[in-house]
């Protein structure tokens, strides 16, 4: 979606290549809960800002309701935002991003938010593959209203607010898949490097880029045994892949070990590189990304990194045959149609 | 089932709606809906439009998509007159089931057309009765059997033709435009036209007195449905998105925007500058047009009752964050689902305040074609001049029936993109400004648009409690602050609406208040009343908030009459709250029951409670 | 961010709101939220309660989960008044990150509690100031450091207790409640506020008035917040069915329902005879309320602005379909998501004719605990009676603190079941029946619940037009006869829903109306106002529609005092369309900052207009 | 979810074992378009009614709005019906369901109703597993409205009306699997006896069962190529099975042939059976529905048939483990508390 993203190539400078300091991409203070997983997720979106050289003025920032939703104002401070309603930021995002396509939407939602009241405006969203960074910050629980289940607390998941969770879990990886969504990436916000690369990925990415990041809620749902716990996540979590994003492909070097890792292209010259760990896994077969979630699911394993990728679909500026100058930005003269032309139109309805 | 019986009950005992005979009746066609009857009947209003005889369609059509009995009645009048009347005087009675009863219900000394397959159970001796042989003379037309159900209804056109005096080539010309050129489909319905008209001539004897004359009732007018109008004036307003989900009756307005962008907007090297997006239903659509208004675009939405009751948490948040977006109502009869294809001004103050909480908007009455058109593009500029949801509030009678109205006119003002700060502007304020700063007095902001380079530019835009800086805050000053703010900017919006339209008449006490559609019915009633010796002004307001013309009028008229479709009498509610001085003195006329108003209904109503 | 500068704007000039010194003060505690002050401050609330004194606490908390400022301002009164006060005479500055600003707005000599490790930049030499060394005396109480944060704040209850009086005995019994008798965490707790006590009797010499002392204020009385008043209510109505979404402030009324109902109707063999559905949004919270009502359960929601936002297109259906059900708001600051934990009455209007189209809504409108139980089970009385969704308007300020209130009384009358005909009625009226029709000409028709075996029972509901049989019309008249039945049955529910409470005095010429949880700082303030020789009537409003008490409230009055939390005066809107003939008597004193009312504001509000 | 389906063996009785004639099953004189496909499911319903001897007054018909929704108005008279909003149908089902437990919903919706306004509602009223028949009368346009796209039309698909549809389908079938329903189906309204074996076997189901019937609109979307077409479907369908319901599955007879036929086996004693016909198809296994779905969608293959069958998961009911009586029935003695628990009360808070 973004052709601005460059990157400062692993240096440590100051400044990155567009003369910015890190702190340039920092937002307010947050107020979240000390410890909260939204928090370090934050912090990677600033380093991922500042790293890829992301123009401020070329971000914007999207939410909906919820703690993960206050986020937004918690990073880039430079760059617009609009914290919506609850369950409602797709389709704010929809006509910010066909308003002005030179836009970069980095948007933050909840499990709640996306889960329950925003699950249609989600699914409708990744139908129309509006360019953007979808980040669900999943704590499996209803932060900001005090710790009742959301939709994606997995079976047998106990709150001491809510009791014993028995409804199953809505997947919204899977939920991704199934509504043709070309960018679906779990991960887990105890693991920032992974987070950091699968930030910069979805950055560069033709469409929307979601990513489930498993974000603990220190305050009602880290507890031992809870699945979405910094306890849990950090014993339990099985990368898929060590990922690594590349900014343009022609620099990979000579590392290619046949078997041991698979390098998935992207529109528009980065690349993704994906060094095997455990097992063999491609991402861009859909069959195997279903089967990996639903094994997941059943065994309760609490697998992260790149699930699928396919970036052939069209975004939805390209269903419109849309102009490439942002419609906020036509002139006058290009939208206001001329007297002649209203004159004839007269003629014609008379 | 039919509405006729309704329609035509007969309220016009000592009345002076009385019709003539020559250019001055109104015909109702009955027929089955989804048999095309639609092209017939655009046809017959076209023709007498285009014979410069002043004419107003109303369609009265279910809420389905075939097999059901739909109405369509054309009112020809002489003198300008073209509101409902409660009777007509043709009946054309091409619909089996519902023909009995349409029969009963047509005025002693009318005229019924029908095809001679229906017998009648019981005739009428003070009708008169043209029977047709629809299928005969289809046949000897050589028409292809399996086409004759979609020209079925070119026999009451011929008939009409012959007995009325529709001119044929201006029934010609009518279906050239309708077929665009098409020569085909023109000939095979004109050969059923002229059929009927040979046969007609053959065998019918006119022994009634209603007939048609070519006149210059309409010169220098077009005809367009409000609709139409408003996507026209919209296109004029430079739109370049909207989202929507489909609902009669505002389907159409969308439709306009897609028919009529591309040709007054073509695609430059296969792109288009303008995105319109089908949502999965309001709540989405509505976010997209606040989404696409805070990111710089003219954006819009339309939609009716259901729609903007699934509006209301957006419209709230888009009135306290202060977002630019036109959402045009076409209303229809409420509460819920309610009648999706009737007529109806009840969401009047629902639309007021939608959203919970201390809400108001800023909402347009179009009550003509021409400010269908105006308050199109005009709402663009308000919406964007005041940073807020604008609603439009127009109705199935305007939006979907075909109006004779004067030629558009273009705006006269550049567009009004409002308080936007550019780089260039902050470079001048050395990046000193705030969001929700009054700076200058009139309560409205400055913003900034994403996209903007200046490193100062960026603010955050929210539903909750903010400060002039856009930054969260709880403080109850700045809560206050802000919707004293916003309460200024209403009193700003009050001073830049469109200004109500007064008609006065000297030494007339009686004043009238409506919006909207009903001004036909209340001119003709006007006219009546003078004609019994009662003056009466008229006051068409024609947006919210009130602005000074409506105190101007209360104040200068002892009993004043709010005339509207609303069974609540919600114009009247909002005048009490304007003018609470006055509230014993504005009086109501209000009913619903999803008929567009009639001259009789506000006539005899003024008259009942004048006399008492 | 300080609220406190603005709470402790000096706006006391020339009032006659001095507090006294024993059993006569306010207390704000600031601390830091998500520290566990919650429990601390009840604890204070609660002895003082126990000790016979009159109190009140209002807690104003941020909108987030931990870490933001949060005050709690606790006042005690002898006489009973327990109205939000605009100033507090003791502080405990327990939080750094405010304490200055805390102090800088308390009152000239008032006292200050603060832990000694923050340092004050400007120190007051008109304030009594008492460093307390909390950490030092947690670690000689032997606390474990790990659990240091939790019993924190017992620190300042033992000073207070020290310095003011609270019984140790009061507050042991109060951790007992509060722990529900677990030994360990009550010993923790009274260890640190004994060795803060100790600590106090040692190194502390009180030199400031304020103190407080056993009485006899509170016999007979219990402490609930009207949250949970309202689940007992509705537990008491027999709820079955209750579907709702988490939203502040209203989470704590289901919370109560998921709390009792175990409890008052205990699961037989493991199986419950109640259903609480956590649904996925506000919309399918109310859709499943409708579905619930119409098979025959009492069901239930509980919401606030924003879930009556998107309620409104189901709330529209409910009225039109007529289908009962009970829809809690818990008030808060709106529009849009506004300040989610202040209170506000703002939503009156709005609810009141929530849905697109011509509906109006029956709402009831507590003003104590009492009345949030009492129309907890009256609610699903008058919905099953009426056939209709019944809003109850509560507020955050009612649902979220703590009130004294007299025992709740068991409820008058048995449920009303409202009109159902069961198989035998049906087999009564050999089948003849019509779902809409009027048979006892109060508007209300009668219904039949799915699963009924009489072999006529079945009516189809919808949204759309119907006659009286339920069956689909878009006739004109059944249209209107239909919403004309729908104006009587409002017109029935006026004469049922509960009455409004006057309070005449004497001679007096000037009334006061109000709704909800203002009335306490509306009586303080008449106290006064009598004080400085002006009567005043008042008259609480209960429910809408308006009923006849009003009416005579208004008659019998010169001038109307509309006294209500809402920054567009709805309440008084809504007066002025009930009783039209006094619009220009109907003043308004309403502001909206999302505190409680304090009696300042009114008494002042009155003597400004007064003097006029 | 349902104990009174019994029914006549295939009797062609005037009256069934209740002792009604088909035409107590009758609604009104249908108002939709004289060919549309929505009539005829209207009509299977009435038939299956009837042939299982249901009880008129333990159905209840609920709905959303459209043509689809419409339908309940024209079959079983006798039984009450809540033509509810636009895309609300679900929670209202729920609402009624969980009021009164001894009736059986009958739901007709449409991919409108269903895919597009009602896909939050949708999603979660399967994740609840409420017991109830859920038949999407399918026909990847807005009939109502006069012929937009739903969201349901295939890529590619033309309208007179709207041109030619760029997104991807939403298949609500493959959404019902992912939201864990356990009873998924696709049938065509032009093969009425699949219609109505799939119909018997979802009423005796215990949980939601989702029967995706493609149901042309002769009106808007009825030309050759569409895929929702009477043509198309007539010409294309491919059956996975033949399938018949079986009343009690003690009653199954002889014919079994090992790799023949399935038989699966239902909650309560009926069973269905499903005769092969081209291919192996086993519809318990998850996976196997999903390829089949992912498949059939990218080869535009018309597969009809029980896709996924498990019963495994509890409804509603169960996770709320609510009394079997009717919480509409229940006297007021056991919902009203008595004074002395208030006297409890009022003490315990003093
Ligand atoms: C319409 C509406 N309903 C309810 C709420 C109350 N509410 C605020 S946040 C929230 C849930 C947030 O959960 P999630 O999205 O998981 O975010 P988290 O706080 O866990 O990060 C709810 C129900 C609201 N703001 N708006
Ligand atoms: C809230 C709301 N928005 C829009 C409509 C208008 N509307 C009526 S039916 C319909 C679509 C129906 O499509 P589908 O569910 O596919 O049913 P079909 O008519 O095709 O059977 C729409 C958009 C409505 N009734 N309510
Ligand atoms: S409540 Fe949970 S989700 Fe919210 S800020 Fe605290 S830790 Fe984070
Ligand atoms: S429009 Fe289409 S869906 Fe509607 S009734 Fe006609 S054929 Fe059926
Ligand atoms: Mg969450
Ligand atoms: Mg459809």
């Amino acid at each position: 979606m973004v052709a601005t993203a460059t990157q400062t190539e692993g240096r440590r400078d100051k400044v990155n290549l567009i003369g910015l300091e890190k702190g340039d991409y920092r937002g307010r203070p947050s107020t979240l809960c000390s410890g909260c997983g939204h928090d370090s997720i934050s912090s990677q979106i600033i380093s991922v800002a500042w790293e890829l050289s992301l123009k401020p003025y070329e971000v914007i920032k999207m939410s909906g309701i919820g703690c993960s939703s206050k986020s937004p104002a918690y990073f880039l401070n430079r760059s617009h935002g609009f914290n919506a309603l609850h369950g409602r930021m797709p389709s704010v995002v929809t006509g910010a991003s066909l308003a002005n396509r030179s836009l970069v939407p980095i948007a933050v939602s909840g499990d709640g938010d996306t889960g329950s009241i925003g699950l249609g405006q989600y699914k409708h969203l990744l139908r129309r593959n509006v360019p953007m960074v979808y980040i669900i910050e999943n704590n499996g629980v209803y932060g900001l209203t005090k710790g009742q289940f959301s939709a994606t607390a997995d079976v047998g998941q106990k709150l001491k607010y809510a009791g014993v969770n028995e409804l199953p879990p809505i997947d919204l990886c899977l939920e991704a898949i199934a509504a043709d969504c070309g960018f679906v990436a779990r991960s887990f916000s105890g693991d920032a490097k992974q987070v950091r690369e699968l930030l910069k990925a979805a950055i560069s990415f033709n469409g929307t880029a979601v990513i489930d990041i498993i974000s603990p809620c220190v305050t009602f749902n880290n507890h031992e045994e809870s699945t979405k716990s910094y306890p849990y996540g950090k014993a339990n979590e099985e990368p898929l892949h060590d990922i690594t994003f590349i900014p343009k492909y022609d620099e990979i070097s000579v590392d290619y070990e046949p078997g041991e890792q698979i390098t998935v292209q992207m529109h528009g010259g980065p690349a993704i590189r994906l060094k095997k760990i455990d097992r063999e896994y491609d991402p861009t077969d859909k069959m195997s990304a279903i089967k990996l979630l639903l094994e997941a699911e059943s065994n309760q394993d609490f697998v992260t990194g790149l699930i699928y990728f396919d970036e052939k679909r069209g975004t939805i500026q390209d269903v419109l045959s849309l102009d490439q100058t942002p419609l906020a930005e036509l002139p006058a003269e290009r939208i206001r149609p001329s007297r002649e032309a209203l004159a004839k139109l007269n003629a014609e309805l008379a | 089932m039919s509405t006729l019986d309704v329609l035509e009950k007969p309220d016009e005992t000592g009345s002076t709606d009385r019709p003539g005979t020559v250019n001055d009746f109104s015909i109702v066609v009955a027929t089955v809906n989804g048999s095309g009857s639609q092209t017939a009947n655009g046809l017959l209003v076209r023709a007498a439009f285009k014979m410069g005889i002043p004419v107003n369609p109303k369609n009265l059509f279910p809420s389905n998509i075939s097999g059901l009995p739909t109405w369509y009645i054309i009112r020809l009048n002489k003198d300008g007159y073209t509101a409902r009347r409660e009777s007509s005087e043709i009946l054309v009675a091409f619909n089996p089931a519902t023909a009995e009863e349409d029969l009963a219900n047509l005025v002693p000394g009318g005229v019924c057309i029908y095809p001679d397959d229906i017998n009648f159970a019981s005739p009428r001796a003070d009708v008169t009765m043209y029977a047709v042989p629809a299928k005969e003379i289809m046949k000897q037309a050589e028409i292809d059997p399996k086409l004759r159900d979609h020209v079925r209804n070119m026999v009451y056109v011929g008939a009409l033709a012959h007995l009325l005096g529709f001119e044929v080539d201006e029934l010609r010309d009518g279906l050239m435009y309708h077929f665009k050129g098409k020569v085909k489909p023109v000939d095979m319905n004109m050969n059923v036209v002229l059929s009927t008209m040979e046969w007609a001539a053959a065998n019918l004897v006119k022994s009634d007195p209603y007939r048609i004359e070519r006149m210059d009732g309409t010169n220098g007018l077009i005809m367009i449905d409000g609709n139409t109008a408003g996507a026209l004036g919209a296109i004029f307003g430079g739109v370049t998105f909207a989202a929507w989900y489909p609902i009669t009756p505002s389907t159409s307005l969308v439709d306009g925007l897609n028919a009529y962008l591309p040709k007054l907007r073509p695609a430059q090297d296969g792109v288009n500058d303008y995105a319109i997006v089908q949502a999965e239903d309001e709540l989405a659509a509505i976010g997209m047009v606040l989404g696409a208004g805070w990111a710089g675009a003219r954006s819009m939405t339309a939609t009716s009752g259901p729609g903007i009751s699934l509006m209301t948490e957006f419209a709230g948040m888009g009135y306290f964050a202060e977002i630019p977006g036109v959402i045009w109502d076409i209303q229809r009869v409420g509460p819920s689902t309610g009648l999706p294809t009737r007529t109806s001004q009840a969401d009047l103050l629902p639309v007021y305040f939608l959203g919970h909480g201390d809400t108001r908007h800023v909402v347009l009455l179009p009550g003509n074609m021409k400010e269908c058109f105006e308050f199109g593009w005009r709402a663009f500029d308000l919406a964007e001049r005041l940073q807020t949801p604008v609603f439009v509030l127009s109705d199935l009678d305007l939006g979907m029936n075909s109006w004779m109205t004067e030629p558009f006119e273009y705006p006269d003002q550049p567009l009004d993109r409002g308080k936007v700060l550019t780089k260039e502007d902050l470079d001048n304020l050395n990046g000193q400004w705030g969001r929700f700063e009054d700076v200058d007095g009139d309560g409205i902001p400055y913003r900034t648009l994403p996209g903007n380079k200046h490193p100062n530019s960026a603010y955050f835009t929210r539903g909750t409690g903010h400060n002039t800086q856009a930054v969260y805050s709880e403080r109850p000053d700045d809560w206050e602050q802000n919707l004293k703010r916003l309460e200024k900017k209403h009193e700003t919006a009050r001073t830049i609406v469109p200004k109500a339209v007064v008609d006065r008449r000297e030494g007339a006490e009686i004043g009238i208040i409506a919006y909207g559609s009903t001004h036909d019915a209340i001119d003709e009633a006007r006219d009546q009343l003078r004609a019994q010796g009662i003056e009466t002004s008229f006051c068409r307001v024609r947006a919210l908030p009130f602005e000074n013309t409506l105190r101007e009028f209360i104040d200068t008229h002892k009993r004043l009459y709010v005339v509207e479709l609303s069974m609540e009498a919600q114009l009247r509610s909002l005048i009490r709250l304007y003018a609470p001085d006055r509230s014993m003195d504005l009086l109501s006329l209000a009913h619903l029951d999803g008929l567009p108003l009639t001259a009789n209904y506000v006539r005899n109503g003024i008259l009942e409670l004048e006399n008492k």
